[in-house]
């Protein structure tokens, strides 16, 4: 059955210059979405913790809040003021770079959460790498490998790690690996604030493990999808005509093509991380962003909040961004349009 | 005075499987019982060393400002770079500290305080009575009022005059004759130089700062110039912000810390089974229920005294404390020499209590109990009141409020809630709770018989009178009080072989008070 | 409206596949356990029958929780508010993202962009942080949850369809019916929403999943359900302090919802294969991506 | 048949690559096929059903073999075999595929891959998906060499051989960047990079314009002669192979029912099937009817018993039903088929083809005018000022390449394309531009129908519903009313009143497309706008489209506007014929005129390039 394609008689590629630069502009556009994104988060964060009960005053003052203290720390810390007015200075002070004083303790916040950003990004950067390789490398054995006991027993495991809520993995990891079947690593995270986190790799291990596990299946399951498609396209199968061996097959003609719509699963693995950093944190008290939010959201530490909360936005627009320009280049038909 | 800041995030995952760790001794003796608290192994005190404390309650909020101190982990710290002019021995006894001489004149409107000579602060300057009277007047500054401010209310700041370079005189506006034991409790004393800096803070304790970040580290070194001669044996000590109880106990366990605090009664038998230590202290701190007497279902004295006969105390403490702690009799201020030991034991009495009810045609009684995450316990303790309370026919709905929601607008306002309190002395407890000034009067008690008695015990400097007006009082709460006082929790802290001098307080801070100044590493 | 509903017809091929009847077993007997659980209990769920984190014995088969209740009683009794729970959520959820998904999708422009832009708002901080932001500030109330958890879906769910529903009105099916003029509301109604139903069980299938794994969590961190309420959630947060010396009161509830959560997700990988016979689709695109789009937990 | 000269060097000069190893011996055929069997395995719910079985057939070196089938006939399995490749879920069931006497199927993966692409090579049907889209051009056909060896300069020879006159540019790009033409070339000179003995091409010009086509077709047909190259050429287009073959051989349903050369086979048809398709396939050079075939080619796995045809054959006797038929050779030159009444059909009188009178109606009032009508899509004009009319019962078909804008020219009829400039009247009222405002009357007459069956009809209605959407939508008939028209128009469309409760993904193409007519039949419209309705359907399928088309034109007076690139077709299908190319009307007139002598030279040299095999030998 064939159908008619529309094959129209052309000229070959034009010349470079004429062509509109698709990444720079796409990165541009992006941009500047992005920052109108982020005023849209920070105005809703703001406006959410004004509908809160107690404010930051009831949570650092707590039961010794006699109703004059309380009125005294309100307007110290000048939650008394008009929000519209509030959210006003504290914007106008992040675009000069200075974040505000946490509501808690007066310490500038960009310090307390300075050391944490490092921290965290530490974290989700090296079990998002290491879950992407293995995520790739299971997925394509188990494409090439397609329908084998290999290939059925990855699938099923895949599909019941999926389901599993971060904090069993973790607490399975402990049990087994820290406190009581064997004492190989740390079941906790003490290196004080200022040091580098990979000053002690050995701390390292069971939180990024715990993410590593929840973050492969997603991987793999989308790389053994795109590596099948590819290994049933026509291009492999013209590859296999022209006499070129099965490894090169694999890696030469299929896998180029496997990657690009599995980048965009990548990207998003990398934000499941930065939402599934906050379990891992808190379990492994890991002084991470995460650990944070949860101390900042109790005490009512506005400041600390929208920081926290902006860092996590941007760092979410930066991963989206970055995943479309790679996805762009790994894939020339969307980059250099036709004429 | 609250327990921790965090405490909702408390129930922590107790990571460590002890291989053969029995259940729970508990009164209704199941029978497995567990090692008796062992004293350290460390031996005799020696010189040097890093003492790593792993303590939960911290937060961003932290402070080392001993005027505005708040929680169990401020104590840490404030405990070892402050000194106040009267401390608690661990047998929560009032004992001079800085203070060389405190006298009340006759009428104990005026009191004398006298600083010992030759102590040092950490900036170098010499302890004087400016420093006292720098520090009062810090306390009670209307603009920013201190943690002790309500406790000290009737001390006239203004009139605060310098007799000599090291005694202060200090009028009080009204008679007050508990001051010296209002001294004694924990953050109302704490003396800090004249021009004090919080940025680079200096007090006459035994240790100086080094590093704080609040929430995640602080660190403090030995300071040489300490007054108390030979003390500390520590050479630094590292206090490690832990966000619940389960990764501390991992640490505890894994050797990455020496101490731990308030650790729930479930891990004792785990922390045992792995070698390691357990610190239990009989705290004098308190738990209550607060019925409101003024308003609403509560305010007919037959509800509250069924209400109070509802609980079964021992089961209460067996089942959220694991049997440890004492059981209360709905009167604070345990360890105080006014405490009326000699009032009946109340015990539950069902019959009775529906019987009061049906009285007061309250049979199919509906009450909401306010609770929140505010202390170890506390929503557990809530829960078991409310099963306890359906026996005699009284639904309790438990909602349980975050926090901040807790101690926002509507606390002193609740009609059924609960508190948390540290140990005080009875009559300054009095001052602060049930009298109609007090700032922190959750049950609205109101009664002029207790006042005037209250009235008359404030003003008397003879001690023998003071504890004869105060049974009387106590005999008036014990019989139409708001408060439901079930137990005062133990305070129970783990700590690793190595770790020696560590002596259990009934203050109901953890780790002695924090007493770091005696504590030796092995 | 078609005689064999899709919805029907591609269930039944689903249920006949190994993986679809193992995952509708597992899910299944977890339901089973919630609906009857109460019903069956040997204890009420506030009754002390036990010391804390008394052993497993011939009183409490599984052992006493925190204040020494039934932990059986109570995970029979705790089982049906998280499941009714985590199905509202989802359902919430995808209803109202499938709304303004086909919306963006047949009507473009600026229906397009708007949603578009709101979705991103959303999606800019991952859904554990959003439903513990708004449960934390504003008080873990049930509804609170629910309602917390529905938002962070809508979002994923809206695009998902949006892209489904634009490759549906580029068909030819559609064109035909606007070259007759049918208004836009009729074509959606009877043209492009019918053909979205595997699309969107695949999306009940996966939000399901991620409204237990998302409360599970919540509770985790102490925001979940309160104490009035015996729910699996709260168990293993209120448990976890005893699990050296009863692990059960954790373990049990942490595995039933695993375990829901298992059965959930295959019977959708069942489903999402099942789905491709109809509409003609040759290749076997693993489900994942079909909705690669939203991973984020 | 001289072919328009092209600039291939016809002489080449001798290679350096050595001859293939084995040297042959006169006769032995360079390829020989014996006994082909390829199966579905058998698996827990079904036995094991074969796909392609009893196929023989041998290629002399320099000879091409034409291999002719509808879809489903199993011939691109037989391709693909010839390179010992099986699609998944298939397996070779037995027989040899003998290369110079050497048995591929025999061999391990190892060698397999050094036999292929070196003595043995495929081109591609579709070159677009064929070229891997990351890699450049130049990366693909240097990993020729990579794997078999060969350097530069023979990479620039090979290519000038395919007609890609100037690499370099192309080298440097990415497949999509290249015209269908050039992407084919690519794939020609990929396939003869390493001088082959035996080359496979698998409907390498479906997807080309007929100009292209007829370049790629010379250039094979040069390369395979001045090399001596066996060739097996795979199509469902008869002429194509006609145009390309010395010999043919039909395939139908895995069989191989008919065998000879070309000329002979299509002079004398020995098989009923061979002879049917013969008369669907509508010719240049007269205007006849098209004789479709009833029914569909059985699926593997189910076949009838004894001859698969005899469902659809019109010579059916008893005899067919007691076994598979034995080839019967009909002619000395080796001409067989699988027939037990061969003989007696190849007397037959050529193909009988009935000559179609076509009574031009009288120059009726144009139904649809279409005047000065301009597209641009872009700043790029994709329509220039056209001006068309279609006169009442009158059948108008536009002709052109794809992307000269014939397809945007009908959605601005149908008020799919608003954005155009000019005017259309359709029965004297002009026609606003979009949908919407149109009147229910204008939208009612005028009616369309796509090219994809697969994507035109709701895969969750059924076909009643699917058929009573645009009556529920115009008219107010009561249900009972409505599916009595409904079962008129199924039966006027020659499908069973039954289909009506049935789902689009149980029909074939033919049946759908069907199915679209009547949908746009049901509501007696005026105009019927067919926009390449039968491009997409095998030839047989398309002849009784066609036919069902022009009778109900007929009965109830339709105008009708014929899109369609394919020139044979308008012949047998339209009174009046327009031209056009890159957005402007180049040529309009009667078929009759138009077709036999064009005035343009566009139109000349597009009749020319177009395949036909009353020209063979």
């Amino acid at each position: 059955m064939t159908t008619a394609t529309e094959a129209t008689e052309r000229v070959g590629p034009t010349s470079k210059a004429a062509r509109p630069h698709p990444i720079r502009d796409l990165v541009i556009k992006r941009s500047l979405i992005g920052i109108l994104t982020l005023v849209l988060v920070s105005i809703l964060i703001f406006a959410a913790t004004q509908t809160l009960p107690g404010n930051a005053a009831s949570a650092v003052l707590l039961n010794t809040a006699t109703p004059q203290r309380l009125h005294a720390l309100e307007v110290q810390l000048g939650l008394t003021r008009p929000a519209v007015e509030q959210y006003w200075t504290w914007l106008t002070g992040v675009l000069h770079g200075n974040f505000g004083k946490s509501l808690a303790n007066g310490q500038p916040v960009s310090t307390l959460i300075g050391g944490r950003i490092l921290n965290s990004l530490v974290l989700v950067v090296l079990a998002g790498a290491i879950g992407t390789l293995i995520g790739v490398g299971l997925g394509v054995l188990a494409a090439a490998r397609r329908d084998s006991v290999f290939d059925h027993v990855l699938s099923v495991t895949s599909l019941g790690v999926t389901a599993l809520p971060e904090f069993v993995v973790a607490v399975v990891l402990v049990i087994f690996f820290a406190a009581v079947v064997i004492h190989w690593f740390p079941a906790v995270s003490v290196f004080a604030p200022g040091t580098p986190p990979w000053s002690n790799p050995r701390e390292l291990v069971l939180p990024v493990a715990t993410l590593v596990i929840v973050v492969v299946p997603y991987v793999f399951r989308m790389m053994r999808a795109s590596m099948i498609d590819a290994l049933e396209s026509d291009y492999v199968q013209m590859a296999q005509l022209k006499g070129v061996p099965k490894w090169r097959v694999l890696l030469f003609h299929a896998l180029p093509n496997a990657i690009a719509p599995t980048i965009q699963v990548i990207g998003l693995t990398f934000l499941y991380l930065a939402g599934g950093v906050v379990v891992v944190e808190y379990l492994f008290n890991y002084p991470g962003l995460g650990q944070a939010l949860v101390g900042a959201v109790s005490d009512r530490d506005i400041p600390q909040i929208q920081a926290i909360v902006l860092v996590l936005a941007a760092f979410y627009i930066a991963v989206n961004i970055l995943t479309d320009v790679i996805a762009l280049a790994v894939s020339p038909r969307r980059r250099l349009p036709r004429s | 005075m609250t327990f921790s800041r965090r405490d909702f995030l408390k129930a922590g995952l107790a990571g460590s499987l002890a291989v053969g760790a029995g259940g729970l001794l508990s009164a209704c003796g199941t029978g497995n019982t567990i090692k008796a608290f062992t004293t350290s192994t460390a031996g005799k005190p020696r010189y040097g060393g890093t003492l790593r404390a792993g303590l939960t309650g911290g937060s961003t909020a932290d402070t080392l400002d001993p005027i505005s101190a708040i929680t169990n982990v401020d104590f840490s710290r404030i405990d070892n770079l402050y000194e106040p002019l009267i401390g608690l021995t661990p047998d929560a006894q009032p004992m001079y500290v800085l203070a060389e001489e405190v006298t009340p004149n006759a009428k104990a409107t005026e009191w004398t305080i006298r600083v010992k000579q030759g102590i040092t602060f950490h900036n170098g300057k010499t302890l004087t009575a400016d420093d006292v009277i720098y520090t009062f007047q810090q306390i009670l500054n209307p603009k920013t009022p201190g943690s002790a401010a309500a406790g000290l209310a009737s001390v006239d700041a203004k009139a605060m005059t310098k007799l000599d370079a090291y005694t202060a005189r200090i009028p009080c506006s009204t008679p007050f004759a508990t001051f010296a034991e209002a001294l004694a409790i924990p953050g109302y004393s704490d003396i800090i130089p004249v021009g004090f800096d919080l940025a680079a803070p200096a007090g006459t304790g035994p240790f100086k700062v080094k590093s704080f970040s609040p929430g995640t580290q602080s660190t403090f070194v030995r300071y040489d110039g300490y007054w108390q001669s030979g003390l500390p044996y520590l050479d630094e000590i590292v206090i490690t912000d832990y966000s619940d109880q389960t990764s501390q106990v991992n640490a505890l366990l894994a050797g990455q810390v020496d101490v731990v605090n308030l650790l729930s009664a479930d891990v004792i038998s785990e922390v045992q089974g792995e070698g390691k230590n357990i610190l239990l202290s009989a705290g004098g701190g308190w738990n209550p229920f607060t019925m409101r007497v003024d308003t609403g279902t509560f305010s007919d004295v037959r509800i509250r005294q069924a209400m109070r006969l509802v609980v079964d105390r021992q089961q209460m403490l067996d089942l959220v404390f694991g049997g440890f702690g004492t059981v209360g009799n709905d009167l604070f201020g345990i360890w105080a020499p006014e405490y009326d030991h000699s009032l009946p034991q109340r015990h539950q009495d069902i019959d009775q209590a529906r019987s009061l009810l049906k009285a007061a045609g309250a049979e199919d009684l509906h009450v909401t109990l306010v609770t929140s995450d505010i202390a170890q316990g506390t929503v557990l303790a809530a829960q078991v009141f409310a099963q306890q309370a359906s026996q005699a026919g009284v639904t309790v709905n438990v909602e349980d409020v975050t926090v901040d929601e807790f101690y926002g607008t509507n606390y002193l306002k609740w009609q059924f809630a609960q508190d948390y309190w540290f140990y005080n002395f009875y009559l300054p407890q009095v001052s602060l709770a049930t009298l109609p000034t007090a700032s922190f009067n959750e049950t609205h008690w109101d009664n002029s018989r207790y006042n005037s008695l209250y009235a008359q015990a404030i003003a008397t400097t003879d001690t023998s009178l003071s504890i004869e007006l105060a049974h009387e009082m106590q005999q008036i709460e014990y019989n139409e009080g708001g408060y439901i006082i079930p137990f005062f929790p133990p305070v129970i802290d783990g700590f690793g072989a190595n770790v020696g001098g560590l002596v259990p307080s009934k203050s109901g801070l953890s780790l002695g008070a924090y007493d770091f100044k005696n504590v030796w590493l092995s | 409206m078609a005689r064999r509903p899709e919805v029907i017809a591609v269930l039944g091929r689903a249920v006949r596949t190994p993986r679809g009847t193992a995952g509708l077993v597992i899910a299944g007997l977890v339901v089973l356990v919630a609906v009857i659980g109460p019903a069956v209990a040997p204890y009420s769920a506030t009754e002390f029958v036990t010391a804390p984190f008394a052993r497993a014995s011939s009183v409490a088969w599984l052992g006493g929780d925190v204040l020494g209740r039934d932990v059986l009683s109570r995970t029979l009794d705790g089982g049906w508010q998280l499941l009714a729970m985590a199905a509202v959520a989802t359902a919430l959820g995808v209803v109202v993202g499938a709304v303004l998904g086909v919306m963006a999708a047949y009507y473009g422009g600026l229906w397009d962009s708007l949603i578009m832009r709101a979705v991103d708002v959303i999606l800019a901080f991952p859904q554990l942080v959003f439903a513990l932001l708004l449960v934390s500030i504003l008080g873990p109330k049930i509804w609170l949850i629910v309602l917390a958890v529905a938002i962070s879906h809508a979002p994923q769910v809206a695009r998902v369809t949006r892209s489904a529903a634009l490759d549906i009105s580029e068909r030819d099916f559609v064109k035909a019916m606007q070259i007759l003029g049918i208004p836009g509301r009729r074509i959606i109604r009877r043209d492009v929403l019918p053909n979205l139903t595997s699309v969107l069980m695949v999306e009940i299938g996966l939000r399901l999943t991620y409204s237990m794994l998302v409360i599970a969590g919540l509770s985790f961190l102490g925001f979940g359900l309160q104490p009035p309420a015996a729910s699996w959630g709260l168990m293993i947060n209120e448990n976890r302090v005893g699990l050296i010396a009863n692990p059960w009161g954790v373990l049990m509830p942490a595995i039933l919802i695993a375990l829901f959560t298992i059965g959930v997700n295959t019977f959708t990988d069942a489903v999402a294969r099942a789905s491709l016979g109809v509409g003609g689709r040759a290749t076997e695109p693993e489900p994942i991506a079909l909705v690669a789009r939203e991973v984020t937990g | 048949m001289t072919a328009p000269s092209e600039d291939i060097p016809m002489t080449a000069t001798v290679e350096d690559i050595p001859p293939s190893t084995r040297e042959t011996g006169p006769g032995t055929p360079r390829l020989a096929v014996e006994d082909l069997r390829i199966v579905m395995p058998a698996t827990r719910r079904r036995p094991e059903a074969d796909v392609v079985d009893e196929v023989s057939f041998t290629v002399q070196p320099g000879r091409v073999l034409g291999l002719v089938g509808e879809s489903g006939s199993g011939k691109t399995t037989v391709a693909l075999a010839l390179l010992g490749l099986v699609k998944r879920g298939l397996a070779i069931g037995g027989g040899k595929v003998l290369i110079d006497g050497r048995d591929i199927l025999a061999l391990s993966e190892h060698d397999l891959q050094k036999v292929r692409g070196r003595s043995v090579a495929y081109v591609p049907q579709d070159p677009g998906s064929a070229l891997n889209p990351v890699l450049k051009v130049g990366t693909q056909l240097r990993e020729v060499f990579a794997v078999h060896g060969g350097d530069a300069d023979r990479l620039t020879q090979v290519m000038a051989e395919a007609g890609l006159e100037d690499p370099a540019p192309i080298l440097a790009s990415y497949p999509h960047q290249l015209s269908g033409g050039q992407q084919q070339r690519v794939a020609l000179a990929m396939a003869f990079a390493c001088r082959p003995q035996l080359i496979v091409l698998d409907e390498p010009t479906t997807g080309l314009d007929v100009t292209t086509q007829r370049r790629v077709l010379d250039t094979v047909r040069g390369l395979c002669h001045t090399y001596q190259v066996a060739a097996v050429y795979i199509s469902h287009d008869l002429s194509v192979v006609a145009e390309i073959a010395d010999h043919v051989a039909v395939m139908y349903a895995g069989r191989l029912i008919e065998i000879g050369a070309a000329s002979e086979l299509f002079a004398t048809p020995a098989h009923p099937y061979t002879r049917g398709l013969m008369r669907a396939i509508p010719l240049m050079a007269t205007s006849h009817e098209l004789h479709g075939m009833a029914g569909a080619p059985p699926r593997p796995g189910n076949r009838p018993a004894g001859c698969s045809f005899r469902p659809r054959c019109e010579f059916a006797i008893a005899e067919c039903e007691s076994g598979e038929p034995q080839p019967v050779v009909v002619s000395d030159t080796g001409h067989a088929a699988r027939c037990v009444r061969a003989t007696e059909i190849t007397a037959l009188s050529g193909t009988a083809l009935l000559a179609r009178d076509r009574t031009v109606p009288a120059a009726a009032e144009p139904v649809l005018t279409i005047s000065r009508v301009s597209v641009s899509y872009t700043n790029k004009p994709v329509l220039r000022d056209v001006n068309l009319d279609v006169g009442a019962r009158k059948s108008v078909a536009i002709v052109g390449t794809s992307g000269s804008g014939k397809t945007t020219l009908a959605r601005c009829v149908v008020g799919l394309h608003k954005d155009w400039t000019g005017t259309i009247t359709f029965a004297g009222s002009q026609l606003p531009p979009g949908v919407r405002g149109r009147t229910p009357d204008q939208l009612r007459k005028i009616q369309f129908v796509a090219q994809n069956p697969y994507a035109s009809l709701n895969p969750r209605q059924t076909i009643g519903q699917i058929i009573g959407n645009p009556l529920t939508h115009f008219t107010k008939l009561p249900a009972r009313e409505r599916d009595k028209r409904i079962g008129d128009v199924l039966t006027s469309v020659a499908l069973r009143e039954s289909f009506a409760a049935r789902y689009p993904d149980e029909l074939s193409g033919g049946e759908r497309q069907r199915v679209a007519l009547a949908r746009a039949l049901v509501v007696d419209p005026e105009l019927l706008v067919c926009d390449e309705i039968t491009s997409a359907l095998d030839v047989s399928v398309q002849a009784a489209i066609v036919e069902l088309l022009l009778r109900l034109q007929a009965e109830r007076g339709l105008a009708l506007l014929f899109i369609t690139h394919n020139l044979p077709l308008v012949r047998s299908i339209a009174d009046d014929v327009t031209v056009i190319s890159a957005g402007q009307i180049c040529e309009h007139g009667p078929v009759t005129q138009v077709l036999t002598a064009p005035k343009e030279a566009y139109t000349r040299q597009l009749i020319a390039d177009v395949p036909s095999f009353e020209q063979t030998g």
